[in-house]
């Protein structure tokens, strides 16, 4: 026990004194992990809302599927992407492996479907007269979609708090495709291995409380904004 | 008469493999107002949802400015822009009731001020001025179908659809509103269809009225007349005709038919010939009461029936007499022509109408 | 003998390095140990700075690791008893094979690093604490370098993983040859120095301190050390990895000692 | 990109075959999962059902947290559980560490925070006024949840899927607490680790497909009931 | 009398700084049914929550059965479980119709045949058995009203409690629920507690009539009463006297008092003495028209006055005529009285009501 009191210690300490490194990586774990989330909410609400709201044969299939894919195994991920950013791989000549870029994409696969499948839910919810009530005050389908977003606020939000809590969480494809680079693509997450690794365990739990405290101060903030005005 | 703005043509609408609606045609001319009523469950709100254009029918045609409809988004939302609709009940947005009101205005990108104006000015209109800050889902039921309503209204189209617009409205509101809306739309000449179980509200406020029975139209025609002249059973019940009597015409001359019921004859204007079977549909306000002693001076009253009262109940300022003439009859009388009778339950009485009051329904077969 | 209050009968930890593990080598040992003396081990697979930090407090029954330095540092410590040699092998240096730093020929290690130091050559470092970490950084402290920089390339995991690293990067990575061979197929590295002494890996057994630990299975820990070292295990580690790779993986080093391998 | 290939053919052939010890790992695989998302279940539809509905000072906190937990990175709940456990930790009597139970526990503690608060937001969904209407028919408190439940079954499903998707693809507390030990805490993502890091990539693959199709044919079954009866 | 079901004392509820109900006592007597109304907003919705025990007041107390009421959910269950509510919408849970219906007697645990046959039984009664299989998401508006009427009925309570229960259906049901409901509300003995916007179900229906305006009672009374004799103008305007002058009593005798108005004198019965401000209230059907030329026969007839026809609006089967006297008058008459009088827009008319006729409310101030 008294090794999570010293990783406390040494967290607050790391803070305090603003270290560098631990300002780096975890800047860049934000960086990344936020830019992969914004990146699946660009295709995943649209995608979602569609599959929501649309009927068409297959759409249990794709669903399932949508499902699974938020039970992907970052490492799988990892090892797919690796695969595909590989020299010897198809998108080898963009030398991506091991770089920043190649994490967001991985990520960017891990949120994908966990944005996409909570919007399908969240649209679902809706009753679907309203949107006949939209249409009928002369909504476009943008306009509609924004519309019935806005009123599944609640959920949407819950979305992207799911999405970002998987990837900022998630090592295994950050190891991999990541490498794990002192000073270039290593991220919280890694970092956290590697210390436990070298048995530095209160160094990782230092790292550890400071990932959890920027996720709490983030989903602060999310959660304010999802319950504000929902006090009916 | 003018153009219509709607022409609906064979329209069929099915749920699973129960036909809701069948129905052959109906126009929508421009600038009239148009009451559509009918049992619960007939398929008014499906009807409006096609006419609205907001769904689109299994199979037939619809016109909007005699141009047919084709159901995807790029066409539809230039005429959806036309239109305004008022679902039967108000599917608020959750947000405030300034937000709700404005919705269709921000739709259609018009600047703030413009918006805001608009706003309240209907907010006003509709009694919610007050409650424009207050998030939606706290209103109160007619609150909710005011903000409704002005939400519709406020986008000022040139088709309005009205679903039940005001059955939760306190009765003063509604009747004030009834007046105050029978002006704006003649006055702004807007096309408007409503549905309403009012009936009341369809003679105040209809140009026509369509008559809807199990997915079909049983009869479009001027309130009046569907209220005095229904085509149908159906219809005659629905309207409140309360006596409807079943009898064969014995002869017709000049246009009076001497009917043969079951307790006696009597006679009505009808064209019908000898030997059809008929219905003669009575409405309850047709039927004047006396007392069994009196005579009536009107010469027109050519049927008097004698009976006695059953049941004698309170409907506003009026009373539903029941009575006994050797079938049920039910009048509708005044408080004060009643007290004046003097007469109570389970005493005798005069019950009169005359030959023109009655209206006849041929039928077909037995 | 009475284990000690919740002691489940059998039960035995051993934290040992991934190398041990991910060679496949643990696969075919411990069942034969299992099935000799009835304990069931449960193998941790970490770095070779966790497994001993685990055994140093006590939660690891045995340790099979490859870091003599920090060893005996343990040992020292009191926190490890029974410490012994089981086998070796050996750490090469790996690089493209169109070798840009002209490594291959050069005498000795220091003039491997050298350099490499001085031409910034892309190298990786696998910078996790582990046993191949640790001995890559005293080979820098022998010709007194602190390496920096882009070029040195510290990816904080796996051998398996810095020499994917390595071999994407076209850079120099110190391996131990088992891994190496293992993954051999996948890699654009090759082998561009190699058999010198301090190259060598060597993994001891040990068994954590009954006297400081009194809830350590140690019979358990004692008999997985004799086994280790018995002519049986022995045996099997000569000849294991010769059927897949065409040469043995490890080296036999039962009831020798460190100075024996110095020849 | 071969590689897959093999992957698929490997997969193939395991599954055929009916390896026994990609079998055992499989079915542990299954059985610890569903163990945690059950439990998770347990205490978390309950907990975020109140969270939900209830009103009290310091309800946003509280969801932050929740929401936080969402985004715990599965090493660091493994580093926790393991410290926690470990002989010389404060439960280490119990000599739970290295053990299926512990990776349950680990596991538990990843899927609860998704259940709860999934269901929270599903609650939250739910108009108000129907809460009344089921009191009015006169509805005790467990049956007031069950149909609230009922009534959100689809955002309900969506959470028993993303809990149990968490803990099927976590890797990084299974090996941690679990120890990857074959034949007793190895499960198909620590067995896939353990094969990328042997280098045995199509192995890799195998492992991973196998653990997919596993994923989506559940998910399949969880789909299809979340849409049944949810044509409107 | 008998005993109260349901007493509430000094209630406050406020949402926000806004008080929606304050009122002081509230009893609801066994065996009665009590119609609540009042205008949108009113609070009676609120009300009827609180009466039902399903929202704890800010302040005051509530005893159902003598018993004040314990707001945790132990005491409350068995309580709730006595009572029934149907909501102001009808909120159906997203299943079957039959579903819905049997949800009650599901979670009192009833075995099974016995929920089959209570549910068929009323789903017949309300007129949708024919829909128990159907997801109630796809309800018509009155359809989804009736399962929701339904769905309370089949719990045979001893307290029912009604928002506006038949605001979606159609006309001839609506007619016959309210005559088949009292029915079986005044046989089972059932307390019945309804919030309606309809005058003629208020009359019709109710034994006491409790009038919410802005949050309070403004007058608690039989029907007639409240139609005949309003405490308040608000509540005159509100049941819907369209005539209330304003005056100053002149002389007082024998309970008929002199009351000077803008436009001249009027007789009315009134207790109120020389010089107290009063308002004088007539409801139209109490104004008798004749041709100006007209004497009135009946010597009650105290206050003849002289105007013009301004409007005449058809009110069903009935007229609504606006003249002016000097002052505005609205009166309603017959058609057929119409007819008779031979009248028309813009031409002079002669109203009369007795002394008796006119209500009048004897004001503090001014
Ligand atoms: N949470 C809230 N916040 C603010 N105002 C509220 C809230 N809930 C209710 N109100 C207000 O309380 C008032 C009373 O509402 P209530 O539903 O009791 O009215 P009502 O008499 O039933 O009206 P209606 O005839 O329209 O159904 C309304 O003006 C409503 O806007
Ligand atoms: N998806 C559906 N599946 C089955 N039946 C449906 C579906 N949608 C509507 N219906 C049925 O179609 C019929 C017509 O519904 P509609 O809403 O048009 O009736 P309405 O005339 O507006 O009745 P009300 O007066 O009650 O509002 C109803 O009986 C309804 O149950
Ligand atoms: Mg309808
Ligand atoms: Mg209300």
């Amino acid at each position: 026990m008294e090794l999570i009191w010293h990783g406390l210690v040494q967290a607050f300490r790391l803070i305090i004194a603003g270290d560098p490194e631990v300002m780096r990586i975890t800047f860049l774990s934000l960086k990344v992990s936020g830019l992969a989330t914004l990146l699946s909410l660009v295709f995943g609400i649209p995608l979602g809302a569609f599959i929501g709201l649309a009927r068409f044969p297959g759409r249990g299939f794709v669903l399932s599927l949508i499902n699974t894919g938020m039970a992907l195994p970052p490492v799988v991920v990892g090892l797919f992407v690796s695969i595909l950013l590989w020299r010897s791989g198809p998108l080898g000549v963009l030398q991506l492996l091991y770089s920043p870029t190649a994490i967001v994409i991985a990520q960017f696969i891990l949120a994908f479907p966990v944005v996409t499948g909570l919007t399908v839910t969240a649209m679902q919810q809706i009753d679907p007269k309203l949107r006949l009530q939209l249409l009928g005050l002369g909504a476009s389908r943008a306009q509609l979609l924004v519309q019935l977003l806005k009123e599944a606020r609640l959920a949407m939000l819950a979305a992207v708090m799911a999405g970002f809590g998987a990837v900022i969480s998630e090592i295994g494809a950050s190891m991999m495709v990541g490498g794990n680079i002192l000073g270039y693509t290593r991220v919280l997450t890694t970092a956290t291995v590697l210390e436990t690794a070298k048995g530095n365990f209160d160094m990782a739990i230092a790292l550890s409380i400071i990932l959890l405290v920027i996720t709490f101060l983030i989903n602060w903030g999310l959660t304010a904004i999802q319950q504000y005005g929902n006090r009916r | 008469m003018s153009a219509a703005v709607i022409e609906a043509r064979d329209l069929r609408v099915a749920y699973g493999d129960r036909t809701t609606l069948a129905l052959e045609t109906l126009t929508v001319q421009r600038r009239e107002i148009l009451a559509v009523v009918g049992p619960n469950g007939a398929g008014k709100s499906t009807l409006l949802r096609i006419l609205a254009l907001l769904e689109a029918p299994a199979a037939g045609v619809v016109r909007f400015d005699s141009e047919p409809v084709r159901y995807d988004s790029r066409s539809l939302l230039p005429m959806r822009r036309r239109i305004a609709t008022v679902f039967q009940s108000p599917l608020l947005c959750n947000t405030t009731v300034f937000g709700n009101i404005s919705l269709g205005l921000r739709f259609r990108s018009i600047p703030k001020p413009e918006i805001d104006k608009k706003v309240s000015l209907w907010a006003d209109r509709f009694g919610v001025a007050h409650l424009l800050g207050q998030p939606a889902a706290t209103l109160s039921g007619g609150e909710a179908q005011r903000v409704s309503l002005a939400r519709a209204f406020v986008l000022d189209p040139e088709v309005l659809f009205l679903d039940e617009p005001f059955s939760a409205l306190d009765q003063p509101t509604r009747e004030g509103l009834i007046a105050e809306l029978e002006g704006v739309l003649r006055e702004s000449k807007v096309t408007t269809v409503f549905v309403t179980h009012d009936r009341n509200e369809t003679l105040h406020f209809g140009d026509r009225v369509a008559v809807v029975m199990g997915g079909r139209l049983a009869q479009v025609d001027a309130p009046e007349r569907v209220f005095s002249s229904p085509v149908s059973e159906e219809v005659a019940r629905f309207v409140g005709v309360e006596n409807i009597l079943r009898g064969v015409v014995l002869e017709q001359r000049e246009g009076i038919g001497v009917v043969s019921l079951d307790f006696g004859q009597i006679q009505v204007a009808t064209e019908a010939k000898a030997g059809e079977h008929v219905l003669v549909c009575l409405r309850p306000e047709e039927i004047v009461l006396a007392r069994p002693d009196a005579s009536f001076a009107h010469e027109s009253m050519r049927n008097v029936l004698q009976g006695r009262v059953d049941q004698v109940i309170p409907i506003g300022a009026q009373l539903r007499v029941r009575m006994n003439t050797g079938i049920p009859l039910t009048a509708l009388i005044t408080k004060q022509s009643w007290q004046e009778l003097s007469l109570a339950e389970g005493q005798p009485v005069q019950a009169a109408f005359k030959a023109s009051a009655a209206h006849v329904i041929r039928r077909r077969e037995n | 003998y009475k284990p000690a209050f919740g002691q489940q009968k059998g039960d035995l930890i051993l934290a040992t390095t991934t190398s041990t593990q991910d060679s496949g080598l643990l696969d075919v040992l411990i069942p034969i140990f299992e099935k000799k003396t009835g304990y069931r081990v449960k193998t941790i697979a970490v770095g070779s700075g966790q497994s001993l930090a685990m055994g140093a407090k006590g939660d690891a029954d045995v340790v099979l690791a490859h870091a003599p330095t920090l060893e005996e540092k343990y040992v020292a410590d009191g926190a490890f008893i029974n410490r012994r040699l089981v086998m070796h092998n050996d750490f090469v240096v790996l690089g493209p094979a169109s070798d840009p730093a002209k490594i291959r020929g050069l005498p000795r290690e220091r003039d491997v690093f050298s350099r490499l130091a001085e031409g910034k050559f892309p190298f990786v470092s696998r910078g996790d604490n582990s046993g191949t970490h640790i001995l890559e950084l005293s080979l820098w402290g022998k010709i007194d370098f602190k390496p920096s920089g882009s070029w040195y390339i510290q990816v904080g995991q796996g051998m398996g993983a810095a020499l994917n690293v390595a071999s994407e990067r076209g850079a120099y990575v110190l391996a131990d040859r088992g891994t190496y061979l293992a993954l051999k197929k996948r890699l654009a590295l090759e082998i561009v120095y190699e058999k010198s002494r301090p190259l060598l890996n060597i993994y001891h057994v040990m068994e954590a301190n009954p006297a400081k630990f009194s809830k350590a299975n140690h019979v358990g820990a004692a008999a997985f050390g004799n086994f280790m070292v018995s002519p049986e295990a022995q045996a099997v580690i000569r000849t294991f990895g010769v059927d897949k790779f065409g040469e043995p993986l490890f080296f036999p080093d039962g009831g020798k000692s460190e100075k024996d391998l110095v020849s």
